[in-house]
């Protein structure tokens, strides 16, 4: 057969010229195709931060293409993969949306000062900055190396770590981490309770 | 849960008691209904409230608050007195034949042998398996006795009649739990509770092995001051009728959050380390007295094997600490063992609260973790945090804790006198943020953040390693009381200051530090490779890996918590290659019991693992949960991670504090005496507090009428109160109140009412329903009462003024569980009046 | 069988129906259409006269009557002839002068599972009478339950296209083979060819104006396939729908994408 | 693109006589399955109605029940009814209904509505309100045997569930049916959906000992598009506000398509009677009259 | 002069007669007092109105045409009842205004059983003892009486179904409709006879004044009781007059 297949071998539109691989004229789609808005949406796989089931869900942003631009969360729907809510949500999945977007959030560092009856701003730094001091006043005022029977313990009984119910594995690893490496004795979560 | 959500389809039988999964778990709860359509099943809802679930009932039963042992001890009792078990997985999967030791006496009187009533401890040293022989050495005369251990070489009787065989003392124990007694105390009418405990034993009539039934129940039966054993109860039932390790079995725990189970399982509590590795004690003076005291030694009959998988404690141990403090940590300083903090008390959430308010926590942080609404006893919460120096929250939403300084109530003078400094950190959502959450059904799940936090808003890591950093920094110029464990902890994090979560991810699951090689397989994991196991884990320093557990997810194949294959070729549920699921993709735990002696499925129609005599290896559609190659005729006994290798119905040496087998105890607030031991009314080692924020109420104080605590399914906790859709759903607290009580009081839906405990007051309006019903309980008329939790001072409808801004939690007691430490939220004695 | 009958007449009635509704709407490629339109005619035609049954022993592509299929060929290529357009036409000119052996081979190659199907009319022609023949195979065989496969568990073909249809409240995603046109079941958020699952690299394009029509695309292979959205327009016929929509493929190809596999009218 | 393909107009309302293109094309009866039985009322439907709707945030207030609102309103279609009902055997039953418009084949709110066209009710069996034609006038909320229409005061019309026309109309089920977590809510053709509740109904007679189940599809009113599996079909009562029998008033019926027009004609045949009398009898003129002339010989009458 | 006030009761000097003008040319009598007319051109506007609405409603793919004047269909029945309302306001006060000449006397029944003599226009003036109004407009009076209590308990039933219930709001629809039709035939009946039917009679409304021969015509006793004269003599006496200024004698 003398048809050079090769020669034809490229997909239907790309790199063609006026006319499909068929045959059919590309003009009038190339028109239409310059005046379409087109969006680019990025779809996540997360999952429901409520109860204990974790419904799979998928995240649906656009505006993620672009380079300095904030992504937009448009949609939340149930993961119609996941084998446990296969695409299901209750009643608080599915207005999640209203948790990813709130105007309740909370947005900038505050402190309250001793005293006081207000939430003041604070700027990052400051605040990390006086939290560290403060850790590490307490620390050095309260670490206990030996207790009462001169056996070694190095715990710091005076400073308390309570976490939260949608901390991460990875978050709570590090909680460990670095509380247990100051001796902390007083860590807990919402596991407990 | 020992099995999973969509392993629910696969059940028989359903009893659902302390839990309330339609309302909790709706998308879970899925699983139910298939059951229920596809295979007939039936469900048995226990439940002081006709709840949602209930709907769903073959049968309900409504049961006092905190009475949960009695009827499952009821239950107990019924299926031995009709023999619905089958002997082969009795005798053989359990500790039924085991014989105990002499000495050991049943609680007829309350207490358990060994009580020392000053100390209010039990010396545990009877309750343990009689050895064969007796004990080997005795010890010196003059010196210590040495802490109690199992005896390596335990007596047991097949035939089961010893009368100190473990079967005999249940039977013995649970012969009291009789179906009047059970009516006694928890107020379901005999024929009720016989005929539910018929219902679900009658999987097992006959002995027959085909049918399976689960156990399904949430902090319904945690929050008691007897929780702990409530479970245990469930599970011996479980172990009983021989539920455990099969498919639609099991005893299935609903967390009632998204990661809670992680949390657990890394350890963000103050008990353990990650993996469940126990705390350091002052008497581990070094790591292998640490190591000689954790890592138990196999208990057993003789003729019979044991894995005991624990057996590999030095291994996690070690690892442990290799990724606490990497290169720090060497063979010759013990690995920094001794810059592990050592406990020798509890610092439970409840005594964390206490030690604030008794000045002794200066400061606090709490990441997502609301302390106020939680309670118990939120009131005496806020005194504490007025003493503290201060308090860093990272929250998303304004919450109570972080105001805690401005609770209702609270006046301008009293404002100016506190001196607690607060730090609100706006911290990150969930889409926010990657990362891996654990379910209920043990599977972690990778997620991927969707959109950066909003507005000044950082990550939750950023936040904490910037406040870490900080302080090591500080001890770096400054110095200060033993700076090395912080100074030379490990924190290898492409950007320290905001780790990222996927290094953390590969950090917990472990890597080789040196070549390591598994003899039996010949394989070879490289230095600086991912491990793909624990079962490479090593004790020498050449492995570390943060969680053993979690050792698996994410190895030289890449992250396997980021699957996302649904398929599930055995159309048992299993979806092995979702996600995955500790220990090593195991989605049934103790799956080699649903397997006879010889290694062939009880039920071939859901054959989950099985023994293949032509690869000589055990094999399956889910991951055996057992030694690959051990061949039955070892009588290697399914239940790995016990050193006995069976089920314990019986628990020796104290591995739960309150006793070897369940009692029924009274809440620490009960409108009666305990019926069964009028003299030990109460769990004898349930903690109370002493402060003099801590009241507990009598019934002769007038607080006759008993409170429990709940959520509702348009709600999650204190968090949907700002979403404007689930406010629109349920806008407002309420308490559900016995329309005969309300009859008695004249009193009509939507008038409020005041509730008051022994603490505090609450005042909502009142939900008249006939789905709580008045209950004779030993003879008493009693009336319960129950209220959501979900609304306190901050929210939309609070910040309307549509609520009387008072957390429900300021109603429950402080009375802590002795073994998993959690407060009794779930009733607690009030009066209930006309507000 | 009467049964298998009527089903396959109303499955070919209904993409006849909607390529005609199509083809008024989207006038830019109303042209294709009205020839696929014709094209579709005659496959039904062939699918009438296909009577092969199912060997769930053998592979699908090994049970076809290579013969049966070389007999409809001239229809087909005196229908380009007429109706297609220019090159079309005299491919089919070119065509119907070669001999049976070249369109056996012809045939043979396009069933090669090894080689995906090109868009150009030396695949067009086989393909065109293989698709209904595949298809009566295929549809002998009940639903399967889920695969991971990105090749057609039935045929092995390559996918042409994704249908996302309910699951739950959300959709689920199919993908559609490209000679059988079979549709099975696969996840969302993986790339169907070279199985990237990093979000950040699997753009979804939507258009304002057509809601139900995506461009699903990886950054890494630069693959890309349509997906139609059933979820959004239940009516659509995503065979049918997928050419309608070819306009999208000419953007996505601007930016550099390659179709997995072109649908029959070359798109 | 085939917008409202399957939405084939089959009658509307106020309108006499034929509909224009009624019945030309043969559709399929739709039908909305709710299986009371596995319903564990999560509400998941209703945020899906209220989300699909767009409805806007209302503020609601505890009203000593479960339940979102005592009853549907007009930008809240989709309500599940928490109902406590005590038997007289002792036994208790908290029965959960997911209640909305009901889709009547004989609609009740259709035969009251007076607006030509403001009720239509498609072949397919979905009645909907087309608010352009909404007069206001309340009458459908009287003529609905479950009191599903809600007037809204500030648009001065009435709305109620669609049953997701415009998503039907897309060939796609309702917003409800896909959200619901335990799959009570199904949705299909009218056989097919009465044959998956028959066959459900005798399971549930057979497996769950419950003798009195059965569907409700309710023929005083020619049956619904919207069918229930009951746990107890022999008392639908109990499931707040489902009729046993429901009807439709006869004023609504007999009044409006036969005696309006009547009574219309009647009340005109006074217009007649009076144009009558004066052509027969003339006007009754003030007296007296100025004397008659005779004109062209014609004798012009007199007065007597 | 005398003035019809006696007839209502109250004194000349009452406020409501000094409301407005009403010229009485000589040869005319003062037959309703401004008052009198501008309620009943209140009430007659919304009668017309509520009508008019009430029809858009009543059968729209008749009247739909009259829905646009109102706003549309939900404007039209938002309307309705407070037109409805209108109407029975100043139909009320107008009731009050005539109650006593509504009185039903046994001319009245006498009057009825020669109804077929009127239509055919038997006597040439009505008998003697027709006073202000005649028994047809009293009868329709008190038609309009009843039927403003139907509707406005029917009205109100519909205006809030959610009180009431469907079975009330079903029954209340067709006492409404029934209602309007009996005033609608009612309403042709009565504009005929105040224009063409009965000439002169309009004026009444309008300026206030009929000619004397008007009452004596159609109200002798009114005539009689007005000016103190007997109708027949004055209606004689008008004739000869007429006759002679015609030049043509009377038989």
């Amino acid at each position: 057969m003398d048809l050079s297949r090769r020669s034809f071998l490229k997909t239907g539109v790309a790199g063609a010229v006026g006319l499909s691989a068929l045959g059919f004229d590309l003009q009038p789609l190339q028109a239409q195709s310059s005046s379409l808005k087109i969006s680019r949406t990025s779809q996540t796989r997360s999952t429901c931060p409520y109860c204990s089931v974790s419904c799979g869900i998928i995240i649906h942003t656009i505006g993620d293409g672009a380079k300095n631009v904030t992504p937009q969360v448009v949609h939340v729907e149930g993961d119609p993969d996941h084998p446990i809510n296969r695409g299901t949500l209750c009643p608080k999945g599915a207005s999640l949306l209203q948790d990813i977007v709130n105007d309740r959030r909370l947005l900038k560092p505050q402190v309250r000062r001793p005293g006081s009856d207000h939430w003041e701003d604070i700027p990052w730094d400051q605040a990390i900055d006086e939290i560290a001091t403060r850790t590490k006043a307490l620390r050095d005022a309260d670490f206990i190396e030996q207790d009462k029977n001169g056996k070694t313990v190095n715990r710091w009984e005076s400073m308390a770590f309570a976490g939260g119910c949608t901390d991460t594995n990875e978050f709570n690893y590090l909680v460990v981490k670095s509380m247990r490496s100051m001796g902390v004795t007083c860590l807990e979560n919402q596991a407990r309770v | 849960m020992t099995n999973g959500w969509v392993d629910i389809k696969n059940t028989d039988m359903m009893l659902i008691m302390g839990g309330n999964p339609a309302e909790n778990h709706p998308c879970g709860f899925k699983w139910v209904v298939e059951a229920k359509r596809n295979r007939n099943a039936k469900i048995i809802v226990v439940d002081p409230r006709f709840t949602r679930t209930a709907t769903q009932a073959d049968q309900f039963l409504q049961i006092r608050a905190g009475s949960d042992i009695a009827f499952l001890g009821g239950m107990i009792n019924f299926a031995i007195q009709n023999k619905r078990y089958n002997e082969e997985y009795l005798v053989n999967y359990t500790n039924a034949a085991f014989v105990v030791k002499d000495g050991f006496k049943l609680p007829e009187d309350g207490l358990y042998s060994g009580f020392d009533t000053n100390a209010k401890t039990y010396d545990k040293s009877t309750w343990n398996y009689e050895e064969v022989g007796g004990p080997a050495a005795k010890p010196a005369a003059g010196s210590p006795p040495p802490p109690p251990a199992l005896p390596p070489n335990v007596a047991y009787d097949l035939s089961l009649q010893n009368p100190r065989c473990v079967f005999q003392l249940l039977k013995q124990q649970y012969s009291r739990y009789t179906p009047e007694m059970v009516e006694r105390i928890t107020g379901i009418p005999k024929d009720q509770a016989l005929k539910a405990w018929d219902t679900f034993t009658s999987i097992r009539q006959n002995g027959n092995m085909k049918k399976a039934g689960t156990i399904i129940y949430a902090v319904g039966w945690t929050q008691h001051s007897s929780g702990t054993q409530t479970i245990r109860t469930a599970a011996m039932i479980q172990l009983l009728l021989g539920n455990v390790g099969r498919a639609g079995g099991g005893v299935n725990a609903l967390r009632g959050h998204s990661n809670i189970q992680g949390a657990t399982d890394i350890a963000g509590v103050f008990d353990i380390l990650p993996g469940y590795l126990k705390m350091p004690t002052p008497a581990d003076t070094d790591l292998k007295a640490y190591l000689t005291r954790t890592t138990p030694k196999a208990s057993k009959p003789k003729e019979w094997d044991s894995f005991n998988y624990w057996s590999n404690t030095p291994a996690f141990t070690v690892s442990f600490l290799k990724a606490l403090y990497g290169d720090a940590a060497t063979k010759e300083n013990d690995f920094a063992f001794n810059w592990l903090p050592k406990i020798d008390r509890k610092y439970s959430w409840a005594e964390i609260w206490d030690d604030m308010y008794n000045g002794k926590i200066k400061g606090m942080m709490a990441f997502g973790m609301n302390g106020v609404m939680i309670g118990p006893n939120g009131k005496k919460n806020i005194e504490a945090l007025k003493k503290a120096d201060f308090l860093v929250v990272c929250e998303i939403y304004p919450d109570e804790t972080s105001e805690f300084w401005r609770a209702p109530g609270t006046t301008p003078d009293e404002m100016k006198k506190i001196q607690t400094t607060v730090y609100r950190l706006p911290g990150a959502g969930f889409a926010e943020k990657d990362g891996t959450f654990v379910n209920s059904a043990r599977w972690l799940q990778w997620k991927w953040a969707a959109v950066p936090p909003p507005g000044d808003c950082r990550l939750d890591q950023e936040i904490l390693a910037r406040i870490f950093l900080k302080v090591r920094e500080k001890y770096q110029k400054e110095g200060g009381k033993l700076a090395d464990p912080i100074l030379k902890l490990s924190w290898n994090y492409t950007n320290p200051y905001n780790p990222s979560l996927a290094e953390i991810a590969k950090e917990l699951n472990g890597k080789a530090l040196a070549d390591v090689t598994d003899q039996k397989t010949n394989t070879t994991i490289k230095a600086d490779q991912q491990l793909p196991g624990f079962a490479f884990l090593r004790d020498d320093g050449s492995t570390m890996s943060g969680n053993w557990l979690y050792c698996g997810s994410w190895t030289e194949a890449g992250a396997l918590t980021q699957r996302r294959d649904p398929a599930d070729p055995s159309g048992l549920g299993i979806h092995a290659n979702w996600a995955w699921s500790w220990p090593m993709n195991r989605r049934v735990m103790y799956n080699r019991a649903s397997c006879d002696l010889n290694g062939k499925p009880w039920d071939p129609d859901r054959k989950q693992v099985w023994w293949s005599e032509a690869k000589q290896k055990w094999a399956g559609n889910d991951v055996p949960d057992f030694k690959a190659d051990s061949d039955p005729k070892t009588h290697m006994g399914p239940f790995i991670m016990n050193p006995e290798g069976v089920g314990r119905l019986f628990v020796p040496i104290g591995a739960v504090a309150d006793g070897p087998f369940p009692e029924h105890y009274e809440p620490t607030e009960s409108p009666i005496a305990n019926p069964l031991h009028p003299g030990q009314s109460n769990n004898p080692i349930a903690k109370r507090f002493k402060s003099d924020m801590d009241k507990y109420g009598t019934v002769e104080q007038g607080f006759n009428i008993i409170c429990t605590t709940y959520r509702l399914t348009e709600h999650y906790h204190y968090w949907t109160k700002n979403n404007p859709m689930n406010v629109q759903l349920v806008p407002e607290p309420f308490v559900e109140i016995p329309a005969e009580l309300a009859d008695q009081m004249g009193l009509r839906g939507g008038e409020k009412v005041k509730v008051t405990s022994a603490r505090a007051e609450y005042i909502a309006k009142a939900m008249v329903t006939k789905r709580i019903k008045g209950m004779m309980i030993d003879g008493k008329k009693t009336y319960q009462i129950g209220i959501p939790i979900h609304w306190g001072f901050r929210g939309i409808a609070e910040d309307e003024g549509k609520t009387a801004k008072t957390p429900v939690n300021y109603l429950s007691p402080a009375v802590i569980d002795p073994n998993a430490y959690t407060p009794e939220f779930k009733g607690f004695l009030v009066k209930l009046e006309r507000a | 069988m009467e049964s298998t009958t009527d089903n396959r007449r109303k499955r070919w009635d209904t993409r006849l129906l909607r390529v005609k509704e199509l083809a008024d709407l989207h006038q830019p490629i109303a042209s294709a259409l009205r020839f696929y339109h014709l094209v579709l005619e005659l496959q039904a035609e062939i699918s009438s006269r296909s009577r092969l049954v199912f060997n769930p022993e053998l592979p699908l592509r090994s049970q076809i009557d290579v013969a049966a299929v070389v007999s409809e060929m001239p229809a087909l290529l005196s229908l380009s002839a007429q109706h297609g357009p220019e090159p079309l036409r005299e491919a089919a000119h070119q065509w119907n002068s070669f001999g049976e052996q070249e369109w056996i081979q012809a045939i043979q190659s396009a069933l090669d599972p090894a080689r995906p199907l090109s868009a150009g009319p030396e695949d067009f022609f086989p393909r065109a009478c293989l698709q209904p023949v595949a298809e009566n195979l295929q549809s002998q065989l009940s639903e399967d339950t889920y695969t991971a496969n990105n090749v057609c568990p039935v045929c092995a073909g390559l996918p042409q296209m994704a249908v996302l249809q309910p699951e739950g409240d959300a959709a689920g995603r199919w993908l559609l083979c490209s000679l059988c046109l079979r549709q099975w079941s696969f996840r969302r958020l993986i790339c169907p060819w070279c199985r990237e699952e990093d979000k950040d690299k699997l753009p979804r394009f939507s258009s304002e104006e057509w809601p139900a029509v995506h461009v699903e695309a990886c950054d890494t292979c630069r693959r890309y396939l349509k997906a139609i959205d059933l979820t959004v327009d239940g009516l659509a016929v995503p065979l049918i729908d997928e050419i309608a929509f070819s306009v999208l493929d000419v953007w996505t190809a601007d930016r550099g994408y390659t179709k997995i596999v072109p649908n029959l009218m070359g798109f | 693109m085939s917008d409202r393909k399957t939405l084939q107009v089959q009658r509307i309302s106020g309108h006499p006589g034929p509909v224009p293109g009624e019945g030309t094309q043969r559709q399929e009866k739709l039908c909305k399955l709710i299986d009371t039985t596995t319903c564990i009322g999560c509400k998941a439907c209703e945020v899906a109605c209220v989300e699909w709707n767009d409805m806007p945030f209302q503020p609601t207030m505890f009203d000593n029940t479960y339940q979102t609102m005592p009853d549907t309103s007009w930008n809240y279609w989709n309500l599940i009814k928490f109902n406590e009902v005590s038997s007289d055997d002792g036994s208790f039953q908290w029965l959960m209904r997911k209640h909305q418009c009901m889709h009547c084949a004989d609609p009740g709110c259709l035969a009251a509505c007076p607006a030509d066209g403001a009720i239509v009710q498609y072949s397919n069996g979905i009645v909907d309100f087309e608010e352009a034609s909404c007069i206001g006038c309340q009458f459908c909320v009287s003529g609905c045997p479950f009191n599903v229409p809600k007037f809204n005061p500030s648009t001065k019309k009435v709305y109620k569930c669609t049953l997701c026309s415009d998503r039907v109309g897309q060939g796609l089920e309702p917003a409800c049916i896909k959200s619901c977590p335990t799959g009570c809510l199904h949705f299909g053709t009218k056989d097919d959906m009465l044959q998956l509740a028959n066959k459900r109904v005798v399971q549930l007679q057979q497996h769950a000992g419950l003798k009195d189940a059965g569907v409700y599809d309710p023929q005083t009113i020619g049956g619904t598009s919207v069918v229930y599996i009951l746990h107890d079909a022999t008392n639908p009562e109990k499931y707040g506000g489902l009729p046993k029998n429901p009807r439709i008033p006869l004023s609504f019926t007999l009044w409006k398509s036969w005696f309006k027009p009547i009574g219309l004609i009647a009340s005109m045949m006074a217009f007649a009677g009076v144009i009558l009398h004066y052509v027969t009898e003339g006007p009754r003129r003030v007296q007296p009259q100025p004397p008659v002339r005779e004109i062209d010989g014609g004798e012009a009458r007199k007065e007597n | 002069m005398a003035t019809p006030a006696k007839s209502i009761g109250r004194g000349p000097d009452h406020f409501i007669n000094r409301i407005g003008l009403t010229v009485v040319y000589v040869g005319e009598l003062l037959r309703h007092r401004a008052y009198t007319r501008f309620l009943h051109w209140a009430y007659g506007i919304f009668f017309f109105l509520a009508l008019i609405s009430g029809f858009g409603i009543y059968m729209p793919w008749i009247f739909r045409w009259f829905t646009p004047l109102f706003g549309g269909g939900a404007m039209t029945r938002m309307l309705h009842p407070w037109f409805g309302l209108g109407f029975v306001f100043f139909f009320g006060l107008q009731a009050l205004n005539w109650l006593t000449l509504m009185a039903w006397g046994p001319g009245d029944t006498r009057w009825m059983k020669r109804l077929k003599d009127y239509v055919t226009h038997r006597d040439s003036i009505e008998p003697p003892d027709v006073g202000f109004f005649n028994a047809g407009q009293k009868a329709q009076f008190w038609e309009i009486v009843g039927g403003c209590i139907a509707y406005v308990t029917t009205g109100v039933i519909m205006w809030f179904p959610e009180i009431f219930g469907r079975w009330l709001v079903a029954v209340s629809y067709v006492i409404h409709d029934i209602s309007a039709l009996i005033m609608l035939a009612g309403i042709f009946i009565h504009i005929y006879l105040s224009t063409i039917g009965e000439p002169g009679t309009m004026q009444a409304m309008t300026r206030g004044t009929v000619s004397e021969a008007w009452a004596w015509t159609h109200h002798p006793a009114w005539y009689k009781d007005v000016t103190g004269r007997d109708p027949q003599q004055a209606l004689e006496e008008a004739r000869r007059k007429l006759n002679e200024t015609a030049g043509v004698s009377g038989k």
